[in-house]
């Protein structure tokens, strides 16, 4: 028992010790690491981002139901009460004809249309604003049935197209994402694995030196696998803090520019758990890394 | 430790070995000499599993190396020390960490293993170099650091190929005389050699290989029998 | 001279030695650069089939000149053309008084609005599309000035926000693509300096065994030199195979979801030209990686 | 060749080589003995420009060794050939491009140099294995193929360290033969080894070092004058 505990710790030792030693080697392997998870990072955090635009884009989008004429302000409420609590509704905000008046002659040229007009040709209407699970043709589909069938409402502006197209640009969106995300992990894996292979292969006399002296495959392997963890744990924290150096830097500038053109930017930093899943992800890929790196060794051992 | 007509060819019809039969019994001490090339490394390759016979038979500690699993070798080789031409040292090591690995693959507690380190390197007049590197020795410092890690786990059996090539006289008379007295505590030695000197010195069996063939089986002027080991 | 021409021969020679010997190193080399190239290969053709659908997006937008009430069909055509001529326009569109009556009918509520009118209120109208080049404020700033002269031209709706917006989200774009670039470039450079560094510290008793017989600086460091460029080469072939593989796989899933998102696809591959300047590229950092390993590797020769 | 009042120190108070001086002439023959650790090696370390003389000046073919630019060392080390205590033989490399490596660097055309490095082997007795790889040789073998390297290009200054060390009595006989021709040839020789039996038969001058002072400069025999190397 104490003799698996000292193998245990030794093998503590002599990964810790491989790090200290083979600085170059090490050096190169963390650093590596570290730059394939600035980009794994960055790109998350872009993406993470720019799906949270999308989703503030998306709460703009709205079902108008439209009031026949003539419908008590009373009456007016509580249909509004009622849209509101249907399937998928967010919020619903009512418009009445004065207010609707109102919108309409502030846009140009809209007061002088109606300049002619003795009475108010617009209908109040209730709009609808949906929730973001809801964003997608078939909840619209089943929304506007249950909305249609409401005495009160004259005609549903559906806004299907819109709504459509959103759920295809988040779709796609996605879509680009998840194909970003393997084809950034793929390459990070890859990236990682080759370069502890490389450190390995610049230490190869240290594996069949060892072999030579009795150690089993467990004792020269998992100093190795442990080293190439610690590697990628390290390289996860150089990472972060890099990613996160060059949000906080350049915050103000994409702000500014996104605001410019959105009109809005709401952007947010990693959250703790999403900043130790980085780090652990660089641990992962160590590890994995030092696994592949082995395998091709044995076969020269 | 027995070979039964053990060839060895690492290319088609070329023999470093050829047809090698011989026993060795628990505790001897045997000279393998001969020319450059005769054979002497691979001979030692094999009994220590770091090469496959081409044909034939080894038995060593009552193991079949002809035919052991990859499974089996570290345990075999951890009964066995062996001091390589060559010396392999690790490079990135102390004089100690090179030492002591010998006790580190059978898990021997730290304070154990640098006690006997420390003896050990003491014993072969280097214990005041053990935090240093093998590249800052000079050549017969690294041999004899080889030495001493071949002999720090008194194993069964200690194959040294040429142990004294970096030593001036005196010191191979004592690195010798550790290596004997290794073998009257029972360890089964083989010392390949080209120093003839040394051979008629101690007046032990010599094994003298020529092209790949044992030519000469000379008897120890004092033979001590034991087990086959 | 045949000194020379025998060194330069045995440094060519070394060098493809080096990569046929050192075959693991070599390989992990080629491979890391070929990755690292087709993260930079797709993002750069991302890029660029981005920026041409910003194009395409941009040559919707348009400034509206509003033509004075009662003028002539005669003397709007010649406006229309006056105005086609001005400095930035792309092509014109006259919308006359009967036209622009047909579009309001077709939105929705609009032919109810209009019902109660006796006249058509509408104005005629020309519209105008910028050249890519002019869409940004100071050219639109130039071309209003010019129209505001003009006779029979009662008011210009500039889509003066509309084009500063498109203005700003081409910067934004383009700074964004600068920034990946760079981005990209540097971790690029990164990797394969660090895995060539790694290759090279494998094989660090060749370069001080050479060393040692007397082998010059030169000697030694160009067919490494040569070595890291090749290996760059190959990469860069690898990445652009991978890269034209991929697109071809993916282009039509992709063409798909573009088309319904955004009504067209015009997408394209690399030109020749661009293709060679990413198999340079790759020599490039071939090379500025094994030039990064020797000044290393320097130190301990 | 000549040194004046050398002395290196790796480490702060501790000596490799203490106050050395000496001086080798154009064409000598010099053994340079002593236990080991005593700065054989060091010595030849030093007039070869790999280490840097703590205090002193050493004179090499008419360089100031100790103070030399790092621009100039490769030209001088092509002039010397040295034969490393550990081979230092490039492993993924034949046997024939290693020795070739020490005419590549001067340029020779390919044509000569292929037919001066069978020569050259075969004087060595491993023609036979020109395509070989290192790995694949035994020590005695590799040791022979780093003396081809050292003297293939015709040096005016061989250093070898422990040149037979690997060699059995016959061979070493051959070797130091081929050593000593091509010092009658005009190159000079300086031979590290611990081999006494090799200093008695040639009656060569001998340096010994001890602690890393000279403590004996023997004449030789039949003493041949020339100028300083
Ligand atoms: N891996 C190998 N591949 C091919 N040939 C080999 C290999 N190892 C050894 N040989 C050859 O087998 C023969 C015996 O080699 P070995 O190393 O056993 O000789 P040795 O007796 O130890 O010689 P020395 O005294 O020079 O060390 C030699 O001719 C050698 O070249
Ligand atoms: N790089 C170094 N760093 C520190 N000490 C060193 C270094 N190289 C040599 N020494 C020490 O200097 C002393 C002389 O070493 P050197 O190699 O010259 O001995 P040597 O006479 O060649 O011995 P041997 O016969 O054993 O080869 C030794 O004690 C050695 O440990
Ligand atoms: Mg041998
Ligand atoms: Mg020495």
């Amino acid at each position: 028992m104490s003799r698996v505990l000292m193998l245990i710790a030794i093998a503590f030792g002599n990964a810790l010790r491989g790090i200290r030693r083979a600085s170059t080697t090490s050096l190169l392997a963390v650093l590596t690491i570290a730059v394939v998870l600035v980009l794994v990072g960055s790109a998350a955090l872009l993406v993470e981002n720019m799906s949270g635009l999308l989703d503030e884009f998306g709460a703009e989008l709205q079902v108008t139901a439209y009031l026949e004429p003539g419908l008590p302000a009373e009456a007016q409420r509580e249909l509004a009460e009622r849209v509101g609590s249907a399937p998928g509704v967010e919020a619903v905000l009512l418009v009445d004809e004065a207010a609707a008046l109102a919108r309409f002659e502030r846009i140009a040229g809209g007061a002088e249309l109606l300049a002619g007009l003795e009475e108010n040709p617009l209908p109040a209407s209730i709009e609808v604003r949906l929730r973001a699970d809801a964003r997608t043709a078939e909840s619209l589909a089943v929304l506007t049935d249950s909305l249609e069938g409401l005495p009160g409402i004259a005609e549903l502006a559906q806004g299907q197209e819109w709504i459509e197209g959103y759920a295809r640009a988040v779709a796609l969106a996605r879509g680009i994402a998840t194909g970003i995300g393997i084809v950034l992990g793929l390459a990070a894996l890859l990236i990682v694995a080759n370069t502890i292979r490389l450190a390995v292969y610049a230490r190869r006399d240290e594996l069949d030196i060892l072999a030579l002296v009795g150690a089993s495959r467990t004792f020269v392997r998992v100093p190795f696998l442990l080293e190439g963890t610690i590697q990628g744990l390290l390289g996860g924290l150089v990472a972060l803090l890099v990613v996160w150096g060059a949000y906080e830097l350049l915050l103000p500038q994409v702000r500014f520019g996104l605001e410019l053109v959105l009109g809005r930017a709401e952007l947010h930093f990693f959250t703790t758990v999403e900043s130790v899943r980085l780090v652990l992800a660089g641990a992962g890929l160590g590890l994995l890394g030092s696994m592949t790196a082995l395998v091709g060794a044995g076969s020269e051992t | 430790m027995r070979l039964y007509h053990v060839s060895k060819s690492y290319m088609a019809g070329q023999y470093a070995l050829h047809d090698v039969s011989l026993e060795v019994r628990r505790g001897e001490f045997v000279f393998l000499t001969g020319p450059s090339g005769a054979g002497k490394t691979t001979l030692m390759e094999l009994i220590f599993a770091a090469e496959q016979p081409s044909e034939g038979q080894i038995l060593v500690l009552g193991r079949n190396v002809a035919r052991i699993g990859a499974g089996a070798i570290p345990a075999l080789r951890r009964r066995v020390g062996v001091v390589f031409q060559d010396f392999k040292l690790l490079q990135d090591r102390t004089v100690e960490e090179n030492v002591r690995l010998a006790l580190d693959v059978i898990g021997t507690p730290r304070r154990e293993a640098r006690a006997r380190v420390f003896q050990m390197l003491k014993s072969v007049g280097l214990q005041h170099r053990r935090f240093h590197h093998p590249l800052s020795l000079s050549g017969g410092e690294q041999q004899r650091v080889a030495l001493a890690r071949a002999l720090v786990n008194e194993p069964e059996i200690l194959l040294a190929d040429e142990p004294t090539g970096n030593l001036d006289p005196e010191l191979t008379i004592e690195i010798m005389d550790l290596i004997v007295s290794a073998s009257t505590r029972g360890t089964t030695v083989i010392v390949a050699t080209h120093d003839h000197g040394l051979i008629d010195r101690y007046g032990k069996r010599v094994l003298r290989l020529e092209n790949g063939r044992v030519v000469e089986d000379h008897p120890a002027a004092s033979s001590s029998i034991g087990a086959s080991a």
